[in-house]
């Protein structure tokens, strides 16, 4: 009786089985810390875009100091960034340049458009130079306008990003 | 200067600061507070009346309709469309009202400049990211909306320092 | 819309004021200097515009420079007039040696063919005009003799459409 | 064995000809920005022989937005938003002179109370720009100190003009006519005390910034640039003040309110990197007294905006004023027809005049002086861009 369940074949179920209960048990609450420690270390590339830049610098200033939650610390390595703050108007001759930043950032990587002119083009709605938006160029998870946007603002953009990343699941 | 001069004095008006109160303003349980209810504008008068710029309150019962706002922000960013309401108002025949999109306003407040009728003014909210450019627009019915009144923090200047206090 | 007559009556007397008896003074002998080359087009407290041809721009521009020290240049910047088919070039000329005309800009235009738009460049005389060239052939289409550099600048590598400040260039949706 | 022999051979002789062969090897390739810690909205091609540059190019136009090209299609009021972008931490400035262009071209003078707050707000936009670029400076030159207590005591002025125009930095405040509201209740009171302790914290910069012997050693004799290939290069602001040429438009052609107050124009005669680091620094305190002057000047009562129309028409004509900004003279040119909208605006920037002596200073000079010469000719790219 025992021997029978105890063959090869039978524990390579067995086994499998346990697995996928294992990582049943263990892939929410794994994923849960994964997202956690996501949701913490938001390290913005610094690629300055466009004017929104200003309030971005504002935003880690002392007043605002968005590192106490844990993130947009800036004067991050490319390779070692997650997120991609596009501070404003995207060019012609920048586009090219925001695609290529990110693309070569790893897996997971998230964008916060930031402004009105990254959001829709804003005031250049019909300047030659000026695309309408990054969503055109890169796909965008969180929308914080003002023109530019008061550090609050951002602040709470960077809080529905939170959320949203911990909401998600890994694969 | 001497070398050494130089690098003690610059550690010494460092080390001062640890007797520095603390200046960061610790946001979300902390809001500023501003100078008013938002920016208006005095048709009579011609002037403005200070207060922050953030987004638009809408007195429904003083809107006509007049298109004035869109008007003004047509070279601006045209942010502001007119749309029909439901709502019938004495004064407004054409039941249209302002509808503003935030994705494209740059809160210059010349549309509060250009209302005659004392309808459009700005409030001190400013919270509005979100998740999709949908949300970003705002009906007249959202604008009608008052802000909660919260802030209460603004900057005081201490003994110790410039901090955030009530 | 120009006014480009030349005639003494436009000067405002200044006797009193002693910015304006200097200035009047640059254009009066500038004319006298270059006879029939240079019109007065216009003469404001501080401000005050010539015109030359464009074939003498140069040596006016040299002029200038030598005897009122008229050394740098404040703004450069052309504009399209298509219904005169001519592109004006305005060289606003400033002065940093001389002490009596620091709050002086004299700007120095001239005007070239719309269609073969090309005009000597300045860069000999004033090397801070450099980039406000560069600028100007960019975004109007007109090449300068001399200068260096006359390429791409502001706009994108790949732009292959007029030049944008020409008012042919149709802005959209306007 | 003999294949292996001749391949090794064969490899060192292509290795020492290629290196003896190609001359430009010696010359390195840097293209620095526009994804770089240390270059913002701009990219400069340098070429490097060991440790020194050799050639530098700046390529600019990563933020140019046509400005002039829009404003010929929006009246003179709608101008105003976009015509601020290009600065927007020193916006009143860059609107101040248009205001000055279109007050000239329609006709009107602002009432004497607009004009005092007028100045108050640009002097205060003065400071503000003038922190934030000591900001980046000092985080450029590896002080972390100097980008914190800048951007903290910044807010401070921030808080002023928000309370005064309604928005923390792109106030659209200064309008043809005026400013578009009056101060509000006891800002004068709140404006001296927070005036004056941002006059105190100024002093603690030197103390820790302008005195520490490494800032010294990086930025004294570095970047030489002498009084004449200043005026030739055509410099403005601070970068011309610093090589010992006084100029300041507030000085030499004062406009609205300014031939009333009593300052200094700063500047010093060492013409290198410290020079233009400090005398941006100066100016932050002469404004301080200024703003005081203005202040106590003041009057208490009266209109501060003459209305005009939205739709209002400019005699023909052209004009060009300018102002003294945060990075030196700022003109308009524009050219009116009659109509609602100005034919043709040309926005003369210092920054587009000063970075001209960017290539100029940075040839012969080590790379690793590159950041500390670059931020320090007051270049902010977006208003060279426009």
């Amino acid at each position: 009786m025992l021997k029978d369940l105890v063959n090869p074949t039978n524990v390579n179920i067995y086994v499998s089985k346990l697995s996928d209960v294992l990582i049943k048990a263990v892939e929410e609450p794994l994923g849960y810390a994964i997202n956690w420690g996501r949701i913490y270390s938001l390290w913005p590339v610094h690629l300055e875009t466009g004017c929104c830049s200003v309030e971005f610098g504002a935003a880690s200033s002392p007043r605002y100091d968005v590192e106490r939650f844990g993130m947009l610390e800036a004067f991050g390595s490319l390779r070692q960034c997650d997120l991609i703050v596009v501070l404003g108007t995207v060019t012609r001759k920048m586009a090219p340049r925001l695609r290529m930043v990110y693309d070569q950032m790893p897996e997971p990587k998230y964008v916060i458009a930031m402004g009105a002119c990254a959001i829709t083009g804003g005031l250049y709605l019909d300047s030659y130079n000026v695309l309408p938006g990054a969503d055109s160029v890169v796909p965008v998870d969180v929308y914080v306008p003002g023109c530019p946007p008061r550090p609050e603002t951002l602040i709470q953009g960077c809080f529905l990003l939170q959320e949203k990343i911990k909401r998600s699941k890994i694969k | 200067m001497n070398t050494a001069t130089g690098f003690i004095k610059a550690i010494q008006s460092g080390t001062k600061h640890i007797v520095m109160k603390r200046f960061t303003l610790r946001y979300p349980e902390e809001k500023l507070k501003f100078t008013g209810d938002g920016y208006q504008f005095d048709p009579k008068k011609g002037v403005g009346i200070a207060g922050t710029r953030g987004r638009h309150i809408l007195f429904h019962d003083k809107c006509t309709g007049c298109q004035l706002c869109a008007i003004a922000c047509e070279g601006i960013a045209e942010a502001i469309t007119m749309v029909k309401v439901d709502e019938q108002w004495k004064q407004n025949k054409k039941s249209i009202m302002p509808q503003i999109d935030y994705g494209k306003c740059v809160f210059c407040g010349f549309c509060v400049d250009a209302c005659p009728f004392y309808a459009l003014y700005m409030t001190n909210d400013y919270e509005l990211s979100a998740y999709t450019k949908t949300h970003l627009i705002y009906t007249p019915a959202q604008l009608a909306v008052k802000p909660r009144d919260d802030g209460e923090v603004e900057i005081k200047m201490g003994k110790r320092g410039a901090y955030h206090g009530r | 819309m120009e006014n480009k007559d030349n005639s003494f009556g436009q000067l405002i007397d200044t006797s009193k004021d002693l910015d304006n008896k200097i200035t009047s003074n640059i254009i009066k002998s500038a004319i006298q200097n270059f006879n029939q080359k240079i019109q007065l087009v216009y003469e404001k407290p501080n401000r005050s515009k010539i015109f030359v041809n464009n074939e003498s721009l140069v040596e006016v521009a040299l002029f200038l420079r030598n005897t009122y020290g008229l050394d740098h240049v404040e703004s450069m910047s052309g504009t399209d007039f298509p219904a005169e088919n001519e592109i004006e070039i305005n060289y606003h000329l400033g002065s940093y040696i001389n002490q009596d005309l620091h709050p002086y800009i004299l700007n120095l235009a001239t005007r070239v063919d719309r269609e073969n738009a090309k005009s000597n460049s300045l860069i000999n005389i004033f090397p801070s005009v450099e980039y406000f060239e560069r600028e100007t052939y960019e975004m109007l289409g007109v090449y300068f003799v001399g200068h260096p550099r006359n390429e791409p600048f502001l706009l994108p590598e790949d732009w292959a459409d007029l030049p944008p400040l020409r008012k042919d260039f149709k802005l959209k949706g306007r | 064995m003999s294949t292996l022999d001749d391949k090794i051979n064969e490899i060192n002789r292509l290795a020492i000809q290629i290196t003896k062969d190609n001359d430009d090897d010696r010359l390195m390739n840097l293209s620095i920005g526009p994804q770089h810690p240390g270059s913002g909205h701009f990219r400069i091609v340098i070429k490097v022989d060991g440790d020194y540059i050799v050639y530098a190019d700046p390529d600019i136009g990563y933020v140019h937005r046509g400005e002039e090209k829009m404003s010929e299609h929006r009246n003179f009021i709608q101008n105003i938003p976009h015509l601020e972008r290009p600065v927007i931490h020193d916006s009143t400035n860059i609107i101040y002179s248009y205001s000055l262009a279109i007050e000239e071209l329609i006709g009107i003078n602002p009432p004497r109370r607009g004009q005092f707050v007028r100045a108050i707000a640009a002097e205060l936009d003065r400071l503000v720009y003038t922190t934030y670029w000591l900001a980046i400076y000092g985080i450029f030159l590896g002080h972390s100190t100097m980008f914190m207590w800048p951007t903290g005591d910044r807010e401070l002025i921030i808080d002023l003009l928000e309370r005064m125009t309604g928005h923390r930095v792109t106030h659209a405040f200064s309008v043809p006519g005026g400013v578009r509201n009056d101060i509000p209740y006891n800002f004068k009171e709140k404006c001296l005390t927070q005036i004056n302790y941002f006059e105190k914290r100024l002093k603690e910069y030197e103390d820790i910034f302008y005195n520490n012997p490494l800032l010294r050693q990086r930025t004294e004799g570095v970047g030489i640039m002498n009084k004449e290939d200043a005026i030739k290069l055509g410099v403005t602001g601070s970068v011309l003040r610093a090589s010992g040429v006084p100029y300041d438009i507030r000085k030499v052609e004062p406009y609205d309110v300014y031939d009333e107050i009593d300052f200094k124009v700063q500047y010093m005669k060492s013409c290198d990197t410290f020079a233009r680091a400090y005398v941006p620094y100066l100016d932050m305190k002469e404004s301080c007294h200024i703003i005081r002057q203005l202040l106590d000047k003041m009057p208490d009562e009266g209109s501060v905006r003459e209305k005009i129309v939205g739709n209002v028409k400019a005699q023909p004509g052209e004009t060009y004023r300018r102002v003294e900004s945060g990075r030196g003279a700022l003109g308009y040119y524009i050219i009116s027809d009659g109509s609602t909208k100005p034919y043709r605006l040309k926005i003369s920037t210092g920054s587009f005049r000063n970075i001209l002596a960017l290539p100029f200073l940075l040839v012969g000079s080590k790379l690793g002086d590159m950041p500390a010469i670059y931020w320090a000719l007051n270049y902010w790219p977006i208003e060279a861009d426009r």
